[in-house]
């Protein structure tokens, strides 16, 4: 099958900032996005579970699969809402079926 | 003052108290006892409809009365208000900088809405009627403490107390603010008749949910405490059990002078010493990212949260009955 | 007619219709007030089984009548019947391909087991009784619809409308579907006496239980109505207000042809003018996935589904007194 | 012994039964009828709950009598004795190695609280009483089972039995111990009050709860005999039936030799007949990695907890009565 | 430790097609798969969420770990049931532990 | 954006094994994980789903962002954990932001 180079983005970020940041994505012609939920983690501020909670508290990761010419643009538009913020931004290479989509 | 004690002993051994001890001792004992999240949501929706829906029942069967703009009047101020006196006792008490503070101070203007329901039901236990607008009143207490938080990190020039328009409908458009108000406006349009309708469901076993919820506050307050030991010096201890028996005292003035009712002056009370730990600590993670979680939530939920369940409300009646009269 | 004014009017100021409408607010207002996914799949299970038995329970004690047979069988001449006159009227009225017409049809002449639940509790707070069986009519008129809908696009000519052994064994063998029956016959089987056991359960919350799950279809419908603004246009709304009443007319002549007394006619009424939006959607995905999603759930949640629980009621059960005479 | 059929015929065409049926039957034909995880947690959380409550108010108001101990201890030698005979009786019926017949065995020594719910509800309904302090036999019986199992493993040399400090700790305090002791605990302290406050939730809509939770138990249940045919010959099948019947007759012996009263000793024969399928599980999966988990759900969920509710229960009241004497 | 080369195919699919995917890799000789939640996205469709759904909507996320040498067998099985539905599928270069297994 | 390389370790193990693996990451240095959901899977051992089940049954996905370097280290950590059990461990490339976190 053919099979086109992309760029996997996963952002894990907090809960109360998802909107945000795909607001930002989007802004950022990202065409794309899905949303992954977290159970809970640790890092340095700490260990932390859903368990039990009632408000919007922990994290979620936003996951973008997009061409490799459009990461640094993406990139910028998450920092700039990730950066005051945990949370932690990685990309890994893939390739996608269906390039046109994305 | 054998009226308080009892008070307080009959206070601490009802199933809802003990039910918070036991998440605590579990907790605490690290077993892995847990209420899933969709749950703890679940019921803390069928809370606030609950305790919504009562509230306007109780106004649209007793009438809207003189004091009702007072009594929100009287919210605002202390929602407003309380912060600043909390942030400065935080500054003088504790080492806490200005960002870690005003995120504290949000917290303690805002309210806690599991504390105003023990209350209610505390006061149902001994016979004291309160106005069913309280829950109105609750309701506009919730985002104005944020406002002030915000304003005082500003005026200290620091960075970052970001408050834009998304955040503004973000916080007064908050799920738990819409619930509870829109309970209300249902419960008084639909008033007896629709309470006699659902009364099985909200009002019959109300108590027992409750129970639960306070099994998992229980459980979430445990884990928080032994996360942040060691972060939790004995002097901001002592202002998480001050700040609420400040809080209460100018609650009952406020509430006093607003013309409520002993049971309404005792909520009144409690809306004024509890603190959030639901709407604000979002708000607080968007608006005050460098501020630390783990200091505004174990002291509102660690802290406060439990001295309130257990002292605090019994104490607040017995200080209300003493300068108010029974009834 | 004043009867019909009144009626709408109570109708309107229900709890039930009141928390739809709250959740239809907070998604247009943007607030994030949200129900987990597994509280409200949790609720609708809680529906289904209560309905379930309780109709069950209700064919136990006043037998199986004559007529069962006839509903069951106009139940199936509906549901097959109503896609074709569904599809014709978009084809006609409508701009929709005929992939979009057939899947939108599909909804049609499929049910709404909420538009079913609130219209039994209307007919209870009249006084008006149903034949329990109604529920197992409701059954066999999810999956019929959808047969129908793909022979229309398989007629046509274009690929796609692809219904294999799995589909149709998904189909009949849906969640919804076997809790529904499988209640049913619990209910049968137990009578009146399994019903005294878990009334305290399925009876007295239900209809606070159902405020909760309208509040969460409130908030879903809103979402909806906001994703699919600019393709909603005039002719489909127009579409989802007409195809009801045309659908309830039809139900009336076959339920009355069938020998229902008046809260069958209008529970018959109801089923016909109401439009699927669980089983029939996740179907439509697997069997028709070029028509889009938006189009129909947006006709049957968005339109169908808030005009027959605020309006159509009323007025169908309106036109049954009418047409039959009041029981 | 007609009474015995009239009692089993009775039993089976409970709702609770029925409801299991439902979810059994739904795995078989594939339905993808399904209960959310959070959802089934929920109700195991809310049953826990209630029984340990209702065991401990009624211990307060019945006192604790002279027989509390004797049955405790006999709840310990049940649970540390019982895997040995399972243990045993694999090895001679069935082809199963060491630490599978340990792993299965650990399930028998343990209980089933579902079991003992259903018991509970049984005996009610036949008017015969039960001490409230069963609950807490439940919760003395749940772990101690594991241990001689590991033990069991470890004597035959094989390594992997591995019983650390954590894992103790996790099965002592594992969260349905805590809870059900917990809510004894509550219940025991508030009393009859206490449950009076709570029983709209606790008691009156526990039995519809209970058929849900059956409904989901009997869906997992038909799901993993599914996934485990060809697995279980007919010795595993025959063993899943004759465990019980062994397992009841020795709870009846101890129970009378404690000295409880009928439905005391019926109680004790359930928890005897019964196999863990929540607790032990997880454990084994720790403890025991490489045994089959395939092997101990099927039989424990799949075989004996239908049989004992259907059957089994009806069986140890009949001989309990024959032995003992109508109360 | 001594890691062995694999593909890391993830597709993220309409809840309701679960069942044929996870059939046609079956088919397809997996031998193993894992399906992970998703609590919303947004994409040409739309943007969807999760919350409050009743019915067997929104998507789900497949994840496979498989030899590299079968990657076209299982993209073509994939691709199949794919094709006429909205969803992603997207490939990562990976290490795997205990190769034996895949 | 500068990003600097890192690899992603995904570790698919029984849930009631979750706290011995993240406390063996612990030990092994590891300054950070996610825990994310997973709600069914096939394997060897059979098929699996969340759905309905009351215990803690069923499998959780670990995922750790770390420092080449540290590879080795983490994967003997978590080996030790996973290998008398059921579990998958896989390995990916990958590059973040703000590497001083990992
Ligand atoms: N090295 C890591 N690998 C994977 N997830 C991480 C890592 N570090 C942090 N996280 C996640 O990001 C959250 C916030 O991290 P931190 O800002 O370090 O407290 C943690 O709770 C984890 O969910
Ligand atoms: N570029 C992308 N990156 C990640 N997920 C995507 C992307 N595009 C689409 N998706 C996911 O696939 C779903 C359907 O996409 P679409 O077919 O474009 O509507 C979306 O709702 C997302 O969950
Ligand atoms: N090839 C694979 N790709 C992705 N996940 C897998 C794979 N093999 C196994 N798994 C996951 O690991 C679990 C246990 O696998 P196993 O030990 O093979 O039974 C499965 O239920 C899946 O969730
Ligand atoms: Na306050
Ligand atoms: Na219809
Ligand atoms: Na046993």
């Amino acid at each position: 099958m053919e099979m086109h180079d992309a760029k996997r983005v996963s952002i894990v970020i907090e809960a109360p900032l998802e909107s945000r940041l795909t607001d930002a994505l989007t802004k950022a012609g990202v065409t794309g996005y899905t949303i992954m939920p977290v159970i809970g983690g640790s890092g340095r501020s700490g260990q932390w579970t859903r368990d039990g909670q009632v408000g919007r508290s922990g994290m979620v990761n936003v996951v973008c699969l997009i061409k490799p010419e459009r990461l640094d643009g993406l990139l910028k538009a998450a920092f700039a809402v990730v950066e005051p913020h945990i949370g932690v931004v990685s990309v890994t290479d893939a390739q996608v079926l269906r390039a046109e989509r994305f | 003052m054998t009226n308080l004690f009892e008070l307080a002993a009959n206070n601490l051994i009802s199933p809802i108290i003990l039910s918070f001890a036991l998440g605590l001792f579990g907790a605490m004992a690290r077993s892995d006892l847990s209420i899933p999240e969709a749950v703890a949501k679940g019921m803390s929706i069928y809370l606030l409809f609950a305790i919504g829906f009562k509230g306007g029942a109780s106004v649209s069967a007793h009438g809207i009365d003189a004091t009702l703009i007072a009594a929100v009047v009287a919210g605002l101020v202390l929602s407003f208000g309380i912060p600043f006196i909390a942030f400065a006792a935080l500054r003088i008490m504790t080492g806490l900088d200005r960002t870690d503070a005003a995120a504290v101070a949000a917290h303690y203007g805002s309210i806690s809405i599991v504390t105003f329901v023990a209350a209610t039901s505390v006061l149902e236990s001994q016979g004291i009627g309160t106005e069913g607008y309280m829950v109105a009143v609750a309701a506009v207490m919730e985002a104005p403490a944020i406002l002030s938080a915000l304003w005082l990190v500003a005026r200290g020039g620091s960075k970052g107390g970001g408050m834009d328009s998304a955040l503004l409908r973000e916080i007064m458009l908050n799920g738990s603010i819409v619930l509870l108000v829109g309970a209300f406006a249902i419960g008084a349009l639909t008033g007896e008749k629709g309470l006699a309708e659902i009364a099985p469901f909200i009002v019959t076993p109300f108590k027992g949910v409750l129970c639960l919820f306070l099994l998992d506050m229980g459980l979430i307050a445990g884990r928080g405490l032994q996360q942040a030991r060691g972060l939790i010096r004995f002097n901001l201890v002592a202002f998480g059990i001050a700040m609420p028996l400040v809080g209460a005292a100018i609650g009952m003035a406020l509430g006093a002078l607003a013309g409520l009712n002993l049971g309404g002056v005792v909520l009144m009370m409690v809306l004024a010493a509890s603190a959030s730990y639901i709407a604000v600590p979002a708000a607080m993670r968007v608006a005050l990212p460098q501020a630390n979680p783990a200091i505004y939530l174990t002291l509102s939920l660690g802290v406060t949260f439990p001295f309130n369940l257990t002292l605090g409300i019994p104490l607040y009646l017995a200080a209300a009955q003493l300068m108010i009269g029974a009834n």
